[in-house]
């Protein structure tokens, strides 16, 4: 299992890339909307601690910390977001559509459980051609009432295909409730198509990673799907600038509190902590750097 | 009869809640459309005033949101069904088009089904949500199409299309939502489908516009009379079925069409418009048709990009000078 | 419960409809395809004995069967099929497009599972309007793979809507049999969104009506939907003209002899039966003969 | 070289054949594809050749049958997914929208995947297994469309449409599945992605035509050829991009259009070329350019409908000579 202080790192790394690209927002220089994933990075961070370079996954519209676990490129994606002709599409497409296949991120989404059958057909892909690889599908509760939810839950069933669905269930889809969007539970729709479907808490990043790693063994040894739903709370509003009135304060205060970032952190040595803290603000701070000292993107670019 | 200066995002609002008054077999559903009153307001208060009954916020599933309002119209209801943004429609064409558009052609019984969408640029999201391909619905027998460029015609289409008992597509634009009009507050105020509207009139030359480059094209009809060029300006309006009447009418009298548009140019509404007007206006013709259209690219997500692509005033003021020399 | 020789004649209605238009099929007098229901007569006739008319239905491309148990004019399906003016849409459109709202048929369909968000959405129109009526949505199994199968699922589920869905469940999709399409039971399918999931046998029809008449009486007390998954099987091919070289012979055969018509046949009086049968014969001959003798469909009805 | 008198669906399972064998990292996908040999034959005997890994029957999901074309592609495949009729298309949109044709555009890497699908009519099949809305994909930056008329050119193209390293849609047509050319054998004969081609050389009138009308056109062409009236017949084989260039070069040189094809007229191919022309042609047009098209309604059932509904050799051969009387 990954050490303490690489998962602490990773989790650090997103919480402060989103915290500081939402300073940005705030500041004007994000050009396109930012749906940030503050208090979901355990679900990321602790399902990529199980892959490998060579797995692939995607991702969606709230994906920073998918991208950052798999391994993007901080500069590239700052540059991106901040419309940079630095960034991964030359600053022209910003958060909703990352991509980055030579770490195996196929790409964050505009379109609710766009990627569902993406993620299915790279699996197909990674076992024709020999691979031991497998592919990881991100995607939130509310993509689950997508006919593609129910379509590539079938194919993955039916062929044993070499994919992990991971919902992150965050209590929210836009502006409504789960309650909303989810007849019955997520993990149970598993079990109707004959695969294992489990629940996960997504407050314990190591809990996330275990259930992963079970997922992701079941699939590089052939035996086929798995789905995860890992129960989690969106911290922030949709997007940022979004209130967020719809919700219950105490409720989104109760998760603040039970801050899983913090909760590692506090496992860790005090100046291990302060280390990694450091290492991570660098990181950022150079990357910001770089991208504001870059050209914004240009309309040759368009494509 | 009286008027308010109303934003095109209240236009719609209005309409909603007016047909909702009027007729209580009309209901609406849609992501966000309920509680939240729409991710831009545009159905705000609806849902308190009509009740969970008659305003519903639905789960992400497009082709079923668009089917429930084909099976709840043809049992009696009058839907109005909101597909958040255009590029959403892709998720439902099989129940707009081979459903929706055919039932009429298979039952012989109306279907009073509308469905609200909103298209283009202007909102920076990107690639997947600013898409305008409203031509795709122009090819289908059974749709009627709708594009209203400004507040006044947004509820009166609206409005019209509730009203109607056959499936109509209203595609909003984004980029207008808060651009103004006086807008008649008559509960009975239609604007009918089909018809295109003049909105300048010009001897030199007929520039025929749609959604958000029609204020486009009357300042650049303002800029060309400085220059003693006088441009007719049309709104479009309705998509399918074209105004072929009014176009032709108006082409006929100034010899030379420019067609402004904020989708890409193949195979488009503009193609639609010129190739319409080169069959019937032939001999009256003395210029080439121009298609003004966002370049044949995707769209970005920086604004200062997304305005690099569309058209601007200047293109559009151009092509209407260029044209009036030949 | 409806009387064995009300649903004796159903059957041989369904079953003798069409045999008696795979024989125009095959003298060259039906302009479209024909998709054949013999063998399956008992979900159509045993689910719509649970009905009255003003509940509506959706059906499918293979569809005589759920219109004649519902309602339709025999004339005017027949005249339809055969492509002349008196047929329900002047005789355009054929098979795959037959309806009659007047009876509850919302109509056949040639786009497989394009009737579950319409039978959803008919289901919610009735409720909102007060009516106790419910909606049926009949389909094969292949259609549970199509991504509206879970969207309807869903929202059915979540609003409690007064539909049925009916899986037909007859072995095969087109050319291929049920194991290249459903992964799991398509019965469980039902659980995982909190709602009743039975499997029925369709060699009963009784079995079938009392499945009907218990997820109709959810339906209309206003317990929500109901899945039934009617185990039966297609005897004859995809298509009439389809030899369906690619099934099992001694299979198809076993089904033949347990003929579910035969065997509620045998349970009435001989004399009865005879009588039924031979009024379904004047009714069909009739039919036929004035169908045969309306004028062909006319370019003028092009709509 | 070699050639052979090959059916449509030969040259399309050729094609298969030969390209499935000259590289293993292409695979085929689809309903009814593999154990069947495809609903009308065009895949037979592929699974046998090249086994259940490489051929696979699909459940009936056309979104994730796309989209896993897509992720399949995304990880060093060249797949080859089947829709198995256009209509079924609308099921996918927003996989081959929104996800294929931009995947380039948003990582930069190629995406070698061919989405084959069949339209038309003359399978008797009605309003929701014979529409073209061929048109609808032509105004997608990133998608090449191609739609053979012919055997030849359906190997050729679907073979150019497997080694292209873009989504690439070839769109068949079932009423030529029967119809023969001579089809050259040599594995790396192709036809060239993009190139409109030239059947018959005329003077007087240029015919553009699409799928099932160009063998009508050519025929109405002869019939001209009787009263000394000399057409050019082009098949545009590649619907987008467009050839642009081949067709206004014949349209200078004939100086009249006629435009045939099996889709309704509105907002179609056929729209597109008569704007093309008339903006890029319009000093040497002689006639108002003209569309000879589908009647704007459903497709019926009844082969006698369906062929009272779609252009005729005689609606064909009645436009060039009323074109060439002016
Ligand atoms: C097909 C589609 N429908 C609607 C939308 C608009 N939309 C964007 S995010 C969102 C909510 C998604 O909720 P969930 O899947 O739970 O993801 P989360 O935002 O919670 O991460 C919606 C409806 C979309 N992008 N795509
Ligand atoms: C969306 C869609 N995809 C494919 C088809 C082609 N098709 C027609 S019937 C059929 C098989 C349907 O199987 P099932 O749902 O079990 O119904 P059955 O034919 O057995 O009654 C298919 C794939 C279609 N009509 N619609
Ligand atoms: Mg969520
Ligand atoms: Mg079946």
């Amino acid at each position: 299992m990954a050490e303490l202080a690489t998962l602490y790192r990773g989790l650090r790394l997103c919480r402060r890339f989103e915290e500081v690209m939402a300073e940005q927002y705030r500041a004007g220089t994000v050009p396109g909307p930012l749906h940030l994933a503050l208090g979901q990075e355990t679900t990321a961070v602790g399902v990529c601690a199980a892959l490998r370079r060579t797995d692939v996954i995607t991702s969606t519209h709230r994906g920073h910390h998918h991208c950052l676990a798999k391994g993007a490129d901080v500069d590239r994606m700052v540059a991106e977001l901040l419309g940079r002709r630095t960034g991964y599409s030359k600053g022209r497409n910003g958060s909703m559509h990352l991509a980055d296949p030579d770490v195996g991120l196929l790409g964050t989404n505009g379109i609710v459980g766009g990627g569902l059958p993406i993620a299915t057909g790279a699996a197909l892909g990674l076992r024709t051609q020999g691979r031991s690889d497998v592919a990881v599908c991100f995607f939130g509760e509310g993509a689950t009432s997508t006919g593609n939810f129910g379509e590539a839950l079938n194919v993955a069933a039916l062929w044993r295909l070499p994919v992990v669905f991971v919902c992150e269930h965050n209590r929210f889809a836009e502006l409504t409730p789960s309650s909303t969007h989810i007849a019955g539970d997520v993990y149970r729709r598993a079990e109707a198509y004959g695969f294992p479907g489990e629940r996960v808490d997504g407050a314990d990043v190591r809990g996330v990673l275990r259930a992963a790693e079970q997922a992701v063994a079941r699939a590089r040894a052939g035996e086929g799907p798995t789905l995860l739903e890992v129960m989690t709370y969106r911290w922030s509003g949709h997007y940022v600038g979004d209130a967020a009135a719809y919700r219950d304060k105490a409720e989104a205060a109760a998760f603040r509190d039970g801050d899983p970032v913090a909760a590692l952190r506090a496992e860790l040595a005090g100046l291990e902590a302060d280390a990694i803290d450091a290492q991570v603000e660098d990181l950022l701070a150079g990357a910001l750097e770089r991208a504001l000292a870059a050209p914004t993107a240009d309309p040759e670019d368009l494509g | 009869m009286s008027m308010k200066d109303l934003k095109f995002w209240q236009g719609v609002n209005q309409a909603l809640y007016q047909e909702m008054e009027r007729d209580e077999s009309v209901v609406l559903f849609g992501e966000d459309v309920a509680g939240p009153g729409g991710p831009y307001g545009l159905t705000r208060n609806l849902h308190r005033e009509f009740g969970p009954d008659r305003v519903r916020d639905t789960p992400i599933s497009e082709a079923t949101i668009v089917g429930m309002g084909i099976g709840a119209a043809a049992v009696g209801l009058r839907p109005v069904v909101e597909l958040m943004f255009f590029d959403f429609c892709m998720l439902a064409m099989d129940q707009i088009v081979n459903q929706a558009a055919k039932y009429r052609y298979f039952t012989g019984r109306p279907l009073p089904l509308t469905i609200r969408t909103m298209s283009g640029s202007g909102g920076s999201y990107g690639a997947q949500h600013c898409q305008s391909f409203e031509a795709w619905f122009g090819a289908v027998p059974g749709l009627t199409v709708v594009m209203p460029s400004n507040a006044r015609d947004a509820k009166g289409l609206l409005k019209s299309a509730i009203r109607s008992d056959d499936p109509t597509l209203v595609i909003e634009t984004f980029g207008l939502l808060t651009a103004r009009r006086q807008t008649p507050q008559d509960p009975d105020f239609l604007v009918r489908l089909g018809r295109a509207e003049i909105r300048r009139s010009g001897t030199d030359v007929t520039v025929v516009a749609t959604g958000r480059m029609v204020d486009r094209a009357l300042a650049a009809a303002e800029q060309a009379a400085v220059d003693g060029v006088s441009a007719e300006v049309m709104d479009l309006r309705t998509i399918a079925p074209l105004d072929r009447a009014t176009v032709c009418e108006s082409v006929v009298r100034t010899g030379r069409l420019v067609v402004a548009q904020e989708a890409t140019s193949p195979f488009s509404v503009a193609a639609e418009v010129c190739a319409l007007v080169s069959e019937e206006c032939f001999d009256h013709l003395r210029a080439a048709p121009v298609r003004i259209t966002a370049c044949f690219s995707n769209v970005p997500t920086p604004p200062d990009l997304v305005e690099a692509r569309a058209p601007s005033v200047a293109d559009i003021y151009e092509a209407i000078a260029e044209i009036s020399r030949t």
